[in-house]
């Protein structure tokens, strides 16, 4: 019960706080125009979202749902303007957006070219046919040329930049002998990443026993995956604490008017 | 002993501390105006250099590969670089691959180009080609033809009709570009730009990146990409540095990431105390058998 | 064969013989496209779910069906509003999202605080994960959390400052320098031995899709 | 159209050798024209600020720009050649209003080539591991049992989702937030499709919110087929796989709400993440979830890591479904990626011994040796 009174008094406070900064004029009018009334519904909906961090609550449980509300509808709009206008409809009758959306694109399109455009159309119909319960078969076609696009592409791409390229990079002189003299940096480092490199692969090796020397030179491969790790979070740190100042600063500058 | 619920509610008690702490230490160093002088980095220096040996009239493809999610790292680093390339009198060329960038670039023309290089041209000095998608395909199309890729500016001006976009008379493909910088938020960004227009076209690139993704970058660095400013300390050093060459610049606009490393230093210490305290606990609870998670 | 099968193998085929001969190449591109075009399609099946779930919530009365009307109004307004480009000062022709227009408005003052406060909740959550996790508690979790810790102090003024007393032959073992050391050397053997991992995995996944390996969202179990 | 304007600057030297030839090993269309820098193109005497490529397709014809590079280039690729048409070209060292040409060079044409050989090393290398895949793949179907090594965080799904059968809680899977063009999505659904299996069998709720309406779509399917090989399409729930967002932080709104609502006793994560990872991952971790995940995103497994109890990384994520599934086959593709392993290590050995002997002794043998290795990784787009 205390816990709840502090809560009450806290939130209090701040929108004592909040009603003497507004009338001394400090903050824009919400009133004003769109872009303040913006603002305002802005900071609103930041301090609710914030409010989650307490706990669920009904402010967070609004803001969720208009934020997934609006996202989802956000998406669509850009998938309609952006994907099948100019990419779809341009290219199969491209007689639509030039008149009816007054856009710029070409109408002289061969009938080839149209006919080709038919088949993603034809497959986005198909998947659509799943709304009907007995539809699931059918619209699986279109799944499976999805699929088979995302495998007939990825698979080169990986092999090159993923496999190719890292061990064309990874193949290098161990040992630095450079202008006259042995480099001890240099050669240790050459001799930490390819030995590193090579331990870790054994560390995604399937076919061992987690015992023997195999298993040590996996455990050693952990060692530098987790040393990998550290080292991404650590550096990442920094990212994350700037969207939170970030969003700080909108609430006390553009809003409060402090600062 | 303790039962579950006591235990949960022990955790989340803590957990609330810990996020009252974080939500401190930024709050108050942002009142209170704490800042501390950065010392730039090498990899940042080489950046700058490079942005500060164009020649006046240089052209420089600026990518806004970034939206609101990742503004307040990227932004300042955006802005920064329109200041310099604009006071080195280069020609500049905006565009974002990402479907969220265009507001991006329009941020900049209204905050920067606009009110504070009056002499800057639309047309002739700069040119905003907002958003294009196909993400790299299209960086490999500008590779052989510029206009093919980006066939209107965001006005729908069509980029070949030179009368009214002068700027573009002496755009033909990547190629033509002094310099590429790009301001990468994610996919796409930095690696599809150096991997498909700077090194097969031979064209320098510099750029800057989310915290987050620099670490699979410094690869790339400083073969392929002259040099990137990692995060918002890497934008805070490079407004250090503008700073120092162009002392006119002083004033609160033009050091938003130096302002707000005040912030992040102070968080950074208060994890690094966290780890430490979470640890004290865990070996004393330890010595006394009581293993913690 | 059952006839997705048949699809998935022919186009994926298709597409890898056209990683050789260059006559075909064209096609590659144009399958992307024809992805793009099938996800935008898509959009409707996931509107269809959103509106289904929350639809049979309000009408069920399930407990906090108000929120969903909430959800599915905020859902259709920026939908209608976006799709017949409402109040845009472009018209029809113009930009989807021209400044001034509502559905612009909506992104900037509903959409971004609300994303953008939500990705800043990650300060939160990283300090308490860095907390909790990064224990002595095993020589894996003990090398994770001293490499943090470096890289978190190495990216503050004290970095410079910690080791500034160190005399000029040890350089090397400056925090700063110790910070790039770690993530030019150590940090390049674990990622890439994770990119070539992936790699081995991304071929065996497509060969499997190829050549239709228990894949039940296909149809048919196997 | 831009007239060549030898504006009487007798100053400048024009581009040298001039050569014009097809490329190779493409669709036709692109011509290659490489030069000698001009003289006056140094980085002392840097007076060229570019050079600008002329076309046309009659001698003695109306050149036309179709290029223009930077200073210090020696290359350019016309793709706009048209296949079959022959051409001129000339190039024209620029420095500021002034411009000199080379004499014109041609003619020349391109054709297309039936085969791409400058890709051979791919191919090589996609038949040998695909072929160690498929072969393992083979012998795993005429039943013959691979030993593998276990892998931790699958034992804790399987006891996971005992748990929630006793405790009646749900099961979470979040198949990640890319769309079915990434291969982990795929990957994912696969483990979906094992974990559906089981939850099915066991009668747990599964629930799996979705990032993508075409991922719901392959999820929904999975589910459905699963329920249904259980012997238990009724318990099939169509509000089961639903759509929240496409929205980074809408889903993580959504399903991080929805996770405080309905308590689930585990949560697995297979696919794509960027930062919603960690943000659902720490909502779990608050409601006390046994938290699984998987993924090849470098960038995000240090904070899955930290959130979750276990971790699949990588290449362990592609194998997941195959642990879980115990097939033949499955864990036969994993021995196929075990051999991709053994050639990735001794090509790195065998390749950086070379490479050390090419460095240290003065023989052009092992520097052959080493280029011939490498050119086997060869993919021209540099790291």
């Amino acid at each position: 019960m205390t816990r709840r009174l502090i809560v009450a008094i806290i939130a209090l406070t701040l929108l004592l706080m909040l009603l003497i900064r507004a009338s001394s004029g400090a903050m824009v009018n919400p009133f004003m125009d769109y872009e303040s009334l913006g603002k305002w519904v802005a900071a609103v909906l930041t301090l609710c979202t914030l409010s989650f961090l307490y706990s669920d609550n009904p402010f967070y449980r609004f803001c969720e749902h208009v934020l997934v509300g609006v996202t989802a509808a956000y998406w669509m709009v850009l998938g309609f303007w952006r994907t099948i206008v100019p990419k779809l409809l341009a290219n199969v009758v491209p007689e639509i957006p030039a008149y009816f959306f007054n856009m710029d694109t070409p109408v002289t399109v061969s009938l080839i070219h149209r006919l080709i455009y038919c088949v993603p159309l034809g497959l986005g119909l198909l998947l659509l046919v799943r709304l009907h319960p007995r539809g699931r078969s059918i619209s699986a076609w279109t799944l499976a040329f999805i699929l088979g696009t995302t495998a007939g592409l990825r698979l080169f791409g990986h092999l090159e930049a993923d496999f190719m390229a890292q061990i064309q990079n990874s193949i290098t002189p161990l040992v630095s002998v450079a202008e006259g003299g042995f480099n001890l940096g240099r050669t240790f480092n050459a001799f930490l990443i390819t030995g590193g490199l090579v331990c870790c692969l054994f560390y995604f090796y399937f076919s061992r026993d987690s015992d023997g020397a195999l298993g040590r030179v996996s455990k050693f491969g952990l060692w530098i995956l987790m040393l990998t790790f550290g080292a991404g979070f650590g550096f990442t740190v920094m990212g994350r604490i700037a969207l939170l100042v970030g969003r700080v600063e909108f609430l006390l500058q553009d809003w409060l008017g402090f600062i | 002993m303790v039962s579950l619920a006591e235990l949960a509610r022990e955790r989340l008690a803590g957990r609330r501390l810990i996020y009252l702490c974080i939500l401190l230490s930024v709050t108050v160093p942002m009142i209170w105006k704490i800042s501390f002088k950065e010392h730039a980095s090498p990899m940042v220096k080489n950046v700058f250099d490079q942005v500060e040996s164009l020649p006046p009239g240089a052209r420089v493809l600026l990518v806004f590969d970034f939206d609101p999610g990742t503004e307040p790292e990227i932004k300042p680093m955006s802005d920064a670089f329109t200041r310099h390339l604009c006071l080195k009198g280069a020609k500049l060329y905006c565009l974002t691959l990402w479907p969220t960038g265009p507001v991006e670039i329009d941020k900049v023309i209204r905050n920067v180009l606009t009110p504070e290089f009056p002499d800057y041209y639309y047309g002739a000095d700069y040119i905003n080609l907002g958003f294009v998608s196909g993400d790299e395909a299209i960086i490999a199309v500008a590779l052989t033809s510029f206009q093919k890729a980006f066939p209107t500016d965001a006005h729908n001006i069509s980029t070949s009709d030179t009368k009214r976009l002068p700027i573009m008379k002496w755009v033909e493909n990547i190629r033509s570009f002094n310099l590429i910088i790009e301001c990468s938020g994610g996919y796409p960004g930095l690696p599809e730009w150096i991997r498909y227009a700077a090194v097969p076209g031979g064209v320098p690139i510099v750029g800057g990146s989310v915290a987050v993704g620099t670490p699979e970058l410094f690869p790339y660095v400083p073969d392929q990409c002259v040099g990137l400013l990692a995060g918002l300390k890497g934008a805070a050093e490079y407004e250090q540095l503008l700073l120092e060459r162009y002392p006119l610049l002083e004033r609160p606009e033009c050091r938003v990431a130096l302002d707000r490393m005040g912030p992040q230093t102070v968080a950074h210490l208060a994890i690094i105390l966290f780890i430490i305290i979470g640890n004290g606990i865990y070996l004393s609870q330890k010595r006394r058998g009581r293993v913690g998670t | 064969m059952a006839v997705p099968r048949m699809i998935t193998f022919t186009v994926a085929t298709v597409l890898i013989v056209a990683m050789f001969v260059p006559p075909l190449e064209p096609i590659r591109e144009e399958f992307s496209n024809f992805f793009n075009i099938i996800a935008a399609f898509a959009f409707v099946l996931g509107a269809a779910s959103l509106l289904g779930v929350h639809w049979r919530r309000i009408r069920r009365r399930v407990r906090g069906w108000g929120y969903s009307i909430v959800c599915m109004a905020s859902f259709l307004i920026t939908l209608i509003v976006g799709l017949l480009k409402l109040g845009s000062p472009g018209g029809i022709g113009g930009s989807a999202i021209a400044e001034g227009s509502p559905f612009a408005w909506i992104f900037d003052y509903v959409f971004t605080p609300i994303d953008a406060t939500l990705f800043s909740l990650l300060a939160f959550y990283v300090a308490s994960a860095a907390f909790r996790a990064f224990r002595v508690r095993n020589a894996e979790a003990t090398i994770m959390l001293v490499t943090a810790f470096l890289l978190l102090l190495g990216r503050t003024f004290l970095g410079n400052l910690v080791t500034a007393w160190l005399p000029p032959e040890m350089e090397p073992f400056e925090l700063p320098n110790l910070v790039q050391w770690i993530m030019y050397v150590p940090m390049t053997a674990g990622s890439r031995a994770i990119m070539i991992g992936v790699a081995l995995g991304t071929i065996a996944t497509s060969l499997k899709i190829i050549l239709g390996i228990d894949r039940p969202y296909l149809g048919g179990g196997k | 159209m831009a007239a060549v304007a030898e504006s009487g600057a007798s100053s400048l030297a024009p581009p040298q050798e001039v050569r014009v030839y097809d490329h190779p090993n493409d669709n036709g269309g692109a011509i290659i024209v490489t030069w000698q820098k001009s003289p006056d193109d140094t980085a002392e005497h840097g007076l060229v600020t570019g050079y600008t490529i002329l076309r046309t397709s009659r001698s003695g014809g109306q050149f036309e720009v179709v290029g223009r590079v930077g200073a210090g280039t020696i290359q350019f690729v016309d793709t706009t050649a048209e296949a079959g048409i022959f051409f001129y070209y000339k190039v024209e060292a620029e420095a500021g209003e002034q411009t000199r040409a080379s004499p014109p060079v041609g003619p020349v044409s391109s054709t297309f080539q039936w085969i791409n050989w400058n890709r051979w090393n791919r191919l090589l290398l996609g038949l040998l591991l695909g072929g160690a895949v498929v072969a393992f793949i083979h012998i795993g179907q005429r039943g013959y049992k691979f030993r593998i090594r276990k892998l931790p965080g699958i034992e804790a799904m399987e006891k996971a989702i005992d748990q929630a059968a006793e405790s009646g809680q749900p099961i979470f899977f979040i198949p990640g937030s890319e769309d079915l063009s990434d291969l982990q999505t795929i990957a994912g659904l696969s483990v979906l499709e094992q974990v559906s299996r089981r939850t099915a069998r066991r009668e747990v709720d599964l629930r799996a919110p979705q990032f993508h309406s075409l991922v719901m779509a392959a999820s929904d399917d999975t589910l459905y087929h699963a329920y249904h090989e259980a012997g238990r399409s009724s318990a099939y729930n169509r509000d089961d796989v639903f759509y929240v967002s496409d929205e980074q932080f809408g889903y993580v709104a959504g399903v991080g709400g929805l996770m405080c609502r309905e308590q689930p006793a585990a949560c697995f994560y297979f696919g794509s993440f960027r930062a919603e990872g960690l943000a659902l991952a720490e909502v779990g971790q608050t409601i006390g979830a046994l938290q699984v995940a998987g993924t090849a995103e470098r960038a995000q497994i240090p904070f899955l890591v930290t959130a979750c109890d276990h971790v699949l990384i990588g290449e362990e994520m592609y194998a997941a479904a195959a642990y879980l599934s115990d097939d033949p086959a499955e864990v036969g593709a994993l021995k196929g990626q075990d051999f991709g392993k053994l050639l990735a290590v001794g090509a790195i050995g065998v390749g950086c011994l070379l490479a050390t002997l090419a460095h240290l002794v003065d023989s052009e043998v092992f520097v052959m040796l080493r280029d011939g290795l490498l050119s086997i990784f060869e993919t021209g787009t540099g790291r």
